[in-house]
This record gives structure tokens, sequence and C-alpha cells, in this order.
């Protein structure tokens, strides 16, 4: 019974919780909330998961409307492989963020933190769920709206400017999006994704398909920072509380990502949006000009958090080299890339949030020998390092592995050069950290020992499911390459 | 002494080799002292070759350093 | 339809492009947050535009009242509205607060206070 | 279960374990992890292969041949001489890195596909560089990453060429690469970029020169463990994917002689035995480029004594180093007096390299010898005679001569540490006894023989002719002053062309791109600013668009993609 509910229940638990968690107030209660609606979500997502592996796509309509009229969700693999990515993220981030939030946020705002925090998950768990266009506009709009307000909440005051900037770029993205939906309805009278894939063909070679593909895209590059439309990000994961730049580099624009297949493949047909259209080479353009820019920029970052806001920057550049070849196996690349760089990223974001608890600071020069001050921490911040270089044995080197057997398929050298100087110029910026860290003087005075372990531990789970996932790859790349034969296969 | 004792293994082996013949492969490995005389003028002339060498490319320990 | 049919359109493309160009060319914050409410605004229109048809009266199923026009893009951008001025607010939010921290709400000055630290 | 164990993988899981021990007991630890992996490796049967399929590939990750084996016994060996001789090293890191670099080169050896090569010779690349570093001191940190640049980067070259071979055969069997006919014109550019790989891990020369930089800055010990495991784990990879390449013959005669020469000045003791084993790492590379039956055995007899007898030599140095602090030509000589059994197994070592009859270079060198003859490369020959004096001038002669005759420089220590006297002792047994009987070690070669090194006397003897003259022009020159006096010196090599020549062009490249930049944003300052103060005349204020603010920058990027690709669609 309830197992036939649990679509819905999957965002509506933590939509509820959020308003729950403003009436709670008090931080231990509403941390401990946000703990529990997490785990829930994540127990209903790896259902979710294992009911779409044992039986196909599952559909849910709201009310009882069927699928034109009503909202429906429909659920394959793609998003429910997403909808564990986000909720397990949030789950194990979330245990880490209670000592995080207490030293970087005033108790009475904290109340609010973590109800922005559900609301953004909520947004982010819509999103990858419905299956209709406008609402996934509406999910975008809470999990973005939420997210200004967690960045904003960071110490630093450029914390302000870096959420207002966000708000500026983000709202112009959406509305962006907002249009594209528009003008589809406009032509086919349906924002149901199925139904418009099915009507979509027919007046496909009208300039309003095209201008409504044109908003969607660009909205779309906006929410997933694909460069030159990144400039929101580094300031937006730099200056944001720790827990939250971990939360939001590992899901926010993983999400995003997933709009963007889901429009590229399910709603218009990978023929019209990649072949047609000539977006897959601007992708494969920009995304290469993207692992190249942002990591050369990464390399001169004095701050830990920017530099790995620019990796994530070069890391999108990625997923978008995966979508341009247009092949399954660059398409699963790019699926399981989305898996594992939220792996990574969220190992190193939550290493760097015990590192900040401990020092206060996520400066390279304040790094001096800290491979012996919080050995377990760098440990962390070595293995994701590893893992964003893509060393085997990684779950990195598995994704960069297939990305460049989808290069190689495709016999475009050139991105196959990209990549390989984008992993070198990987190994130059984490090499600094762990040069300072390690070959650096050791500071005596300086504060050492490790952070608490409810924020270790966290963190320690983030670096071995890197190096599981580098080992075992059934989970990740099984699911990611029927994801990717689902995605081809149209809706 | 020493030099002494090296001058006189060297005599004793050329008197070896005219007992104990080698098998020669190349038509210069038969000529008597061929093998005596190589050795002579390799390491003479490695060491002179070397030393002009050394003059064009040997620098102030911390070259590398400045 | 004649070019001037199509005026509603017009004025979305005209609303959108000054709504960018204020985003784009004012320092003020304040002034940015109108410019960005008058590009949704054109959005708005445009939704609305859609869902009318000429001649249509109001959406009640009674004989006679054939066509109607539609009303799923009007409730669709009332939530659109709500959205916007959920935006409207929390950008506004944002800007005093930046005031309070940096004493000044032109982005330049903003940017030259961070630049100098 | 036993059988199903990778050789080398005790060795890289017990590296991890080894911080678990207690202080005092991890160099213990590090020395019986080689002992139990040998002890494994014997148990195993005779032609294991291990084949997993992995992320849709099928892998090899275990294959056992002859190659393999014999090259995974002399790793084992040369593991445990130089853990023995590491017994009194506490630094933990070391011990660590030094277990990983082991096992990962033994796992290189026995990996039947090019990815787990690839992986393997990624982690002996990056676990060796530690010990470069583990020497603190300013140079060696700087040599190291000079080191690992060249390292890592002979494997991003490796993985390339990997990818590309596997688009063109469709496999990652690592079985000959080079066509039958030895020609590497005719090889796809992935092999090409293959054999690039092997190369610079081999110190071909021109990319030789990680070698001299990296290994005299390692500690006492890891210079013992570097100079056993990379290169050699490159000879074999040659031997295995390149048997028979002409090429080879000629890059190894220039490998034999070149070295001989930076040898003879070069004022480091640890770095003139890095030349030497360049030199000697020439003749291996002419054996596997001849290709034969017996000139691959000789390839891989001289792998097996050369590993020995080098690490013997290195031992020694690495005694006086640890001694006396110094390792200058310069500043020693004389030390037969403080270090006597230094002094004989240095000997023992520096006549087994020169291939004095009855030591271990003697056996293995005449295998490739005969096989030179018998394929009757004339030029080859003569070239590897010329090597072969110039061996004994280097290593032979001015390393034990320098160090512990010669001019008495005053200096008065104490005898090596017994430990590294047990090692050293140990490793100059086997070097005679392979010298004495060779037949155990060309029973393991990869193909049969029935060479009798000892069968022809005039062999011997014209042997010693060779030697001991060259001994009598080196006393010669040293009587009459002409040999070259050591100074403190270094020489310069081709890492000139990238500690001196690079850094001075790229800051002269840099510099005239900053001001080539710098006019060019004048430029566009320039004219952005006429444009804007045109467009924007009637606005009455200046250059709205060209203020970088930032949102405001976004946005325009925003409108700019939006615009492009509204037209890009439209086409």
């Amino acid at each position: 019974m309830i197992g036939a509910q649990l679509p819905a229940l999957q965002v509506v638990i933590p939509l509820l919780a959020a308003p729950l968690c403003l009436l709670l107030y008090r931080p231990f209660a509403t941390w401990l909330l946000t703990v529990v609606t997490s785990a829930a979500t994540l127990v209903i997502s790896t259902l979710l998961l294992t009911q779409v592996l044992d039986s196909g796509p599952i559909d849910y309509t709201f009310g009882g409307w069927a699928a034109p009229f009503g909202i429906a969700y429909r659920i394959d693999l793609v998003n429910a492989y997403v909808l564990l990515i986000v909720s397990a993220i949030s789950t194990v981030v979330s245990v880490f963020a209670r000592l995080s939030v207490a030293a970087e946020i005033e108790a009475s705002n904290q109340g609010i933190f973590y109800t922005a925090w559900l609301l953004c998950l909520t947004g982010l768990l819509g999103i990858a769920i419905t299956g209709d266009a406008f609402n996934l506009f509406v999910f975008l709009e809470i999990s973005s709206l939420s997210s200004y307000v967690l960045i904003a909440m960071g110490q630093d005051r450029r914390a302000l400017t870096a959420s207002y900037q966000y708000l500026i770029m983000g709202t112009i993205g959406a509305t962006f999006i907002l249009i594209g939906v528009g003008l589809l309805y406009a032509l086919t009278g349906t924002l149901n994704m199925a139904d418009l894939a099915e009507r979509l063909p027919a007046v496909a070679d009208t300039r309003t398909a095209r201008a409504g593909f044109a908003f969607l895209t660009v909205g779309i590059a906006l929410k997933i920072a694909l460069f030159p439309l990144h400039l929101w990000l580094p300031n937006a994961y730099a200056y944001a509380p720790s827990a939250v730049s971990a939360f939001l580099a590992a899901t926010a624009t993983k999400v995003a990502v997933y709009a963007l297949l889901r429009f590229l493949f399910s709603v218009f047909g990978e023929s019209f949006s990649l072949e047609t259209m000539p977006l897959a080479h601007g992708l494969a353009v920009l995304g290469s000009v993207a692992v190249l820019f942002a990591s050369l920029v990464a390399i001169f970052q004095h701050n830990i958090k920017r530099m790995l806001a620019y990796s994530s920057v070069a890391q999108i550049g990625y997923l978008t080299l995966g979508i341009s070849f247009v092949s399954e196996l660059g398409l699963s690349a790019t699926i399981l890339h989305l898996f594992n760089h939220a792996l990574m990223k969220g190992a190193l974001f939550l290493a760097l949030g015990c590192i900040a608890w401990r020092i206060g600071s996520a400066r390279l020069g304040d790094f001096q020998g800290l491979g012996y001050r919080m050995p377990w921490t760098m440990g962390v911040f070595l293995i994701g390092g590893l893992s964003l270089i893509g060393i085997p044995t990684t779950a990195g080197f598995i994704s960069k592995w297939y990305l460049v057997l989808a290069a190689l398929e495709k016999g475009w050298w050139p991105v196959l050069v990209v990549i390989v100087i984008g992993s070198l110029l990987a190994v130059v910026y984490i090499w600094r950290v762990v040069e300072i860290a390690y070959l650096g003087k050791r500071l005596e005075e300086a504060p050492s020992g490790e952070a608490p372990l409810s924020m270790l531990l966290p963190a320690c789970l983030l670096a071995l499911a890197n190096i599981y996932f580098g080992i075992h790859t059934e989970l990740s790349v099984g699911v990611a390459h029927e994801a990717a034969k689902a995605l081809f296969g149209g809706l | 002494m020493i030099f002494k004792a090296l001058v006189s293994a060297c005599v004793a082996l050329v008197i070896l080799e005219i007992i104990f013949h080698r098998h020669a492969s190349f038509p210069w490995e038969s000529w008597p002292g061929f093998y005596a005389l190589w050795g002579f003028v390799s390491l003479f002339a490695i060491v002179v070759v070397g030393k002009r060498l050394g003059r064009g490319l040997k620098r102030d320990e911390d070259y590398y350093d400045e | 339809m004649s070019f001037g049919g199509l005026y509603n359109y017009w004025i979305v493309i005209l609303l959108m492009m000054t709504g960018f160009y204020v985003v784009i060319a004012s320092g003020n914050l304040v002034k940015k947050i109108i410019g960005l409410n008058l590009f949704q605004a054109s959005v708005f229109i445009l939704y609305i535009s859609v869902g009318k048809v000429a001649g249509g009266s109001a959406p009640v199923l009674q004989d006679g009242f054939e066509p109607y026009s539609n009303p799923l893009p009007h409730v669709l951008i009332l939530t659109a509205i709500v959205v916007g001025v959920a935006t409207t607010a929390l950008g506004l939010a944002l800007v005093v607060r930046i005031r309070e921290a940096y004493d000044s709400v032109e982005e330049d000055e903003i940017h030259d206070q961070d630049e100098s630290l | 279960m036993m059988n199903s164990l990778p050789p080398g993988i005790i060795i890289l899981v017990g590296a991890l374990a080894l911080p678990l021990l207690p202080r005092a007991l991890r160099a213990v630890g590090a020395l019986a992890l080689p002992i139990i992996s040998l002890a494994h490796l014997i148990l195993l049967s005779d032609a294991v292969s291990l084949e997993v399929e992995f992320a849709g590939l099928s892998l090899i990750p275990v294959r056992v041949d002859r190659l393999s084996l014999i090259f995974g016994y002399i790793f084992h060996i040369a593991a445990i001489l130089a853990a023995l001789y590491a017994l009194h090293v506490r630094n933990t890191v070391e011990h660590v890195t030094a277990m990983f670099y082991v096992g990962s080169a033994i796992g290189a050896v026995f990996a039947g596909d090019l990815v787990t090569l690839f992986l393997y010779w990624e982690i002996t690349a990056l676990s060796s560089v530690f010990l470069i570093f583990a020497s603190r001191t300013e140079r060696s940190y700087r040599a190291g990453i000079r080191y690992l640049i060249i390292q890592v980067g002979s494997g991003v070259l490796l993985l390339s060429g990997i990818l590309m071979h596997y688009q063109d055969v469709g496999s990652l069997a690592f079985g000959q690469l080079i066509g039958a006919a030895g020609s590497l014109g005719d090889a796809s550019l992935g092999v090409w970029l293959i054999f690039l790989a092997f190369g610079i891990k081999c110190a071909f020369p021109f990319l030789h020169n990680w070698l001299q930089d990296a290994y005299p800055q390692a500690t006492v010990t890891g210079a013992v463990f570097l100079s056993a495991f990379t290169t050699k784990l490159a000879i074999y990879a040659l031997a295995r994917g390149f048997p028979g390449t002409d090429a080879l013959i000629g890059i190894g005669v220039v490998m034999t002689l070149f070295p001989i020469f930076f040898a003879v000045i070069e004022n480091d003791l640890r770095k003139v035995l890095c030349y030497s084993l360049n030199n000697q790492l020439g003749f291996m590379v002419v054996g596997i480029g001849i290709g034969s039956q017996m000139a691959l055995n000789g390839a891989v007899a001289h792998a097996f004594v050369h590993i020995l007898y080098k690490g013997l030599l290195f031992m020694s140095m690495g005694a006086v180093l640890y001694r006396t602090g110094t390792i200058r030509a310069s500043d020693l000589g004389g030390l037969y007096r403080s270090m006597p059994w230094t002094t004989a197994f240095c000997i023992v070592g520096a006549m087994s390299i020169s291939a004095f009859p009855l030591f271990s270079g003697f056996v293995a060198k005449s295998l490739t010898m005969s096989a030179v003859v018998e394929g009757y490369y004339v030029w080859t020959f003569v070239g590897l005679l010329i090597a072969s004096a110039g061996v004994m001038e280097h290593s032979g002669i001015k390393i034990p001569y320098f160090a512990f005759f010669g001019q008495d420089s005053g200096i008065r220590c104490k005898e090596a540490p017994l430990h590294m006297c047990l090692a050293m002792g140990a490793t100059a047994v086997l070097c005679i006894t392979i010298g004495w009987l060779p037949g155990p070690l060309y029973a393991l070669l990869p193909y049969p023989t029935a060479y009798e090194p000892y069968a022809d006397l005039g062999h011997s003897i014209t042997q010693l002719q060779l030697l001991l003259f060259a001994a009598l022009a080196f006393a010669v020159l040293v009587r009459t002053g002409l040999y070259p006096p050591e100074k403190a010196s270094i020489t310069l090599d081709t890492d000139w062309l990238y500690r001196r020549l690079a850094p001075r062009w790229a800051k002269g490249i840099l510099s005239s791109l900053e001001r080539i930049r710098q006019s060019g944003v004048n430029a566009i300052h320039q004219t952005g600013r006429h444009l804007m103060r045109w467009v924007l005349h009637h606005y009455g204020a200046e250059g709205t668009l060209a203020r970088a603010w930032p949102t405001g920058s976004m946005v325009l990027w925003v409108a700019i993609l939006l615009g492009t690709s509204l037209i890009l669609y439209y086409l």
C-alpha cells in the first residue's frame, strides 16, 4: 500500500518536515529532524531504485488525474539514480552538519538553516522525480531560493554578495527555463514530458521549437555552471558554510545536469537536440574549454574551497563532454561521473569542513604540516584528491576511463588530450595542497588534533565510498549503463 | 709494489694467450695481444676524451641553485 | 496575422530586453532586482498571451461559450508570480544585509572593498 | 586459495599494515614481507594465469611464465637484501613506500595485460619518489619533483599508447608489441608511444637524465632500492614487448658508450654508479634488440646479475655515505683502513660489474657478446668492447679507488653497521657463486641454453687481458698525473635543458607574452573605450559595459550565449 505512494512520499516528507523544522526551532531538534528526514528519503530512493531495477519505470499520478492533465511523476533508472545520489549525500552531509553548523552559524539561525536545507532537498528531489516540465521549474525555484539562503549564511560577508549574484543568475536561468517551457506549451499544449516527447517531433522544425530549445539549454547551462556561465559558482561554494558547500557541490549541479539530460534526450530526443541542432559540438567545445580553463584557474587559488569550486567547473566540463559524444558510452560516462563526482567532491568538501572546524580557515598557507596535525582528515582529502585526478582504484578513474573510451570510440583525439591534460592539471592543484600539508613546515603552535567523530566519520565514509566504487563497479557502472540505454531509448 | 704486480700479471696473461688460443669469431681477435692493446688504448682514450668533455661541462656545485 | 497583430509579443520582447539591460548595466543592487522583475514580468505576459484565445470567453463550461481561453497558462503563471515575489523579497533582504555589511549598494564599491582586503 | 593471490600483493597489502607494528619492528616487518612473498611465489605452480572481467575489459592481472618468473625471483631477492640493508632506518614512510615500490614492481612483471601493467607502472613511480624525498633536503625535494614529473609523464605516454593500441587491435594483452620484422617504422602510433614510455624508464639516450639527477639524491637505502627496480622493470617490458627491434641495437650501443665519458669526470660517486647503471642497461638493450634466444637470455641474465652487483655497489657507497656523510670523490680516499669489509665487498661488486671471469658479470655478459658474435654485428661488437673497458674504468677502478684507496683523505670512521655488512656480504657471496656456478641461473633463463662460459679458456684469458691492461692504463695515467683530478663540481647533462635553458626561455617567452598581452589589453581597452563613448554618447555615462561589474558581466555572458545559440539553431 505504502509502496505505491513512495514517489509522492519522496518529495512530500521533506516538504512537510521543513515547516515542522521551523516550528521546532531548537538547533539540536531541527538537526535531528533533518537527519531523520534525509535518511527517510534515502530509504525511499533506495526502495524506488530497487523497484525500478526489478520491474521497470514507475508511473505515479497525483490526485487521480491521468498523465497529460494532472501532474505525473515518472521514475526510470536515470531519476532513481539521481534521487539516490541526492538523498544519500544529504544524509551523510547532514550528519556531518551538526557541529560544523554549530561552529559557523549563530544558534538563533540554525533552525532556519535546517529549514532551508530541507526545502533545498525537497527541490532537488522534486526536480529529479517529476515528469512535468512546469513542475520541474517550480522545484528548481524551491531548491534555488533555499540554496541562496543557505549560501548567504556563510561567515564571510562575501557570502552575501555571492548569494546575491547567484540569485540574479539563478533567477535568470530559471526564467529562461520558464520561457522555454512556455514556448513548448504554446506549441504542443502539454507540459507532461512524455507527452511533449510524443508531440514535439511533428512541430520540431519551427522557430518556436528552436527558440524554446535555446532558452531551455541556456537556462539549464546556467544552473549547471557550464563555462562561461560558471561565474557565480566559485564564490557561492567558497563562502557558503562548509556543510552547504559539500551538499551543494555534490548535488545541485548534478541535478541540473540531470535536467539537461532529461530535456535533451527524453523530451527533444537526441536526434533533434544533438544532431539537428549544433549542440553536440557546442558542448564539446565549451566542455573542453571548461576543463582546461577551470583547472588552470584552480591551480592559482589560495583558498582551497575556491580551488575545489573551480575544479567543479572543470568536472562539469567532463560531464558535458560525455554528453557531446552522443553515444551510449559517452552518456553512461556522464551519468557515472554524476555519481562519482558527488562522492569525491563530497569527501573533499567534508574534509575541508573538518579542517575549517579545527583551524578555522581554508587558506592554503594555513595547511602547513596539516598531514601530521590532522592525519585522518588529510587522508580523506588525499583520497578525494586522488579520485579527482583519476588514479586507478578510485571512483574517479572509472568515470574518466569510460569518458576516454567514449572519446576513442568517437575518434575525437583532441578531446582525449583535453581529458589527459585536465587530469594532469588536477595532479598539480591537488599536489599543491599535499605538498604544503605533508612536506611543509610543521608549525608547532598551530592547532592540531582531529575533528570530532561525528564530522570525521561521514568524511571517511565518503572517502571509502570513493575507493569502494573504484573497485566494485557493478552498482555504479551497471546502473549508469542501463540508464544511458534508457535515455537513448527515449522516455 | 702493486704496480709491479699489475705489470707482471699483464705479461703473464700475454704469455698465457699464446698457449691457450681463443676461439676467434672476428679476424682481428686472433692477432696476438689484441685484447691487451684494446683494453689499454680504450681506457686511455676514454679518460682523455672524458677530460676534454669535463672542460666544457663542469660547473660549480651550486650551479643550479643560483 | 499581421506584424502588428502580434504586438503583445513585441511588448514581451521589449520588456525582456529592458529588464536584461538594467540587470547588466546598472551597478545598483536594488535596480538590478527591479530589472530582474521587469524581465520576469515579461515572461508572465508571454504566458498570459499564449493562453488567450481571440474572441474567447472565460473558461466556463456552458453552452454558447465556445471558444474559451485556455486557463492553464494563467494558473501556471500564478505560481511563477509567487516565485517571482519570493525571489524579489529574498533579493531585497540580501541587499539589506549587504548594505549592513558594506555600507553600500553599489556593486563596484562593494567589489573595491573586497579587492582591497 | 594461495594460488590465486597475485605475486606482489602480499607486499603491497603488508606495506599498508607496517605502520600498525611497533616502531622498532617496522624495519623487520619490511624485511619479512619480501621473504613471505618469495615463498608464495615459489609455491605458485609454473604457468598460472588469472583472467578477470573488469569494467567490460578482459584483463589478465597475473601471468606467470619463464620471463616473468626470473624477474620475479630477482626482484624478491633484491628486496630482501635491500630491506636487510635498511634495517636501521626508523622512518616509517620510507619503509612503507619502499615496500609499495617493490610490490608494484613485482606486480608489474606478472601483469598479463597493459592496463594492469600501467597501474603498477604508476604505483612504482609514485611510491619510489618518496625514497628521494626522504632525504629531506631542498635538493632532494626538487630532484624528486623532476623525477616524479618525468615518471608520471612516462605513465601518461604509456596510457595514451595503450589506449591507441587497444583501439587498433582490440586487445589489451601484453605480449610482443612490435611486428615480426622488428621495424619500428611499421609500428602504429600507439606502439610508438608505449615504446617511448618504456624508453624513458629505461633511460634511453637523451631520455636518461632523470636517473642521474634523482638517484644520487635518494637516501642511503633508497638508492639501493631504486637501483634495482625501475630500470629493470623497463628492461623486462622491452624484452616482453619489443624483442628483436632493430632500433634497440643502436640505442643500446649509444647507451653503453656515452655514460662512460660522463662517469670519468663525475665527482659524486653515487652519480658515477648511475652513469654506470645507464651503461649496463645499454648491454641489456642491445641483447633485446638482437632478439635471438641467446641474446634475450643474455639480456635477462645480465639484468639478474646486474641487480645484485649494482645493488652491492650502491650498498657499499651508501655505507660510505652513511659513515662519512659525503660521497664526493674529492673528499674521500684511504677508507680501506676504516672500512675493510666494505672495501672488500665493494671490490667484489666492482669485479663483478667489470666482468672478471669467475664473477657474475662475466657469465651474463658473455652470453650477450656471444649473441652479438653469432649475429655478426661487427660495429656493435666494437662498441661493446669499448664500453667494456669503460665499465672497468668507472665501476671497476674509479669507485673503489677513489673511495677506499687513492689519496688518504684522513677520514677515520667506523666500519659499516652489522646489518649492512651482512647485506653486502650476502650479495657478494651471490655474485661470486653465480660466477663460479652459472648453471642454476642459466636454468632459470627464458630459453633453454647449453652455453658454457668457461669452455673456451682463451676467452677468459683475453677478457682478463682487456681488463688488466685497462687497469694498467689507469695506473699509468695516475702515475703520470694525466688522470683528471677530482674536484668539487657537477657535470652538465641533458638536465641542463630543463633546469637551465627551458626556465630561461620560459621566462623570456612569458615576459614577451606578458608584454603582448599588456599591449593587447591596452589596445582593446582603447578601442573599447572609444566604441563605448560613441555608443553611449547620449547617455552621458561613460562605458557602462566596459566597467567590469561582476553580476553584469555574468548576465552579459548569458545574453551572448543565448544570442549565439538562437542564431546557431536558426541557421
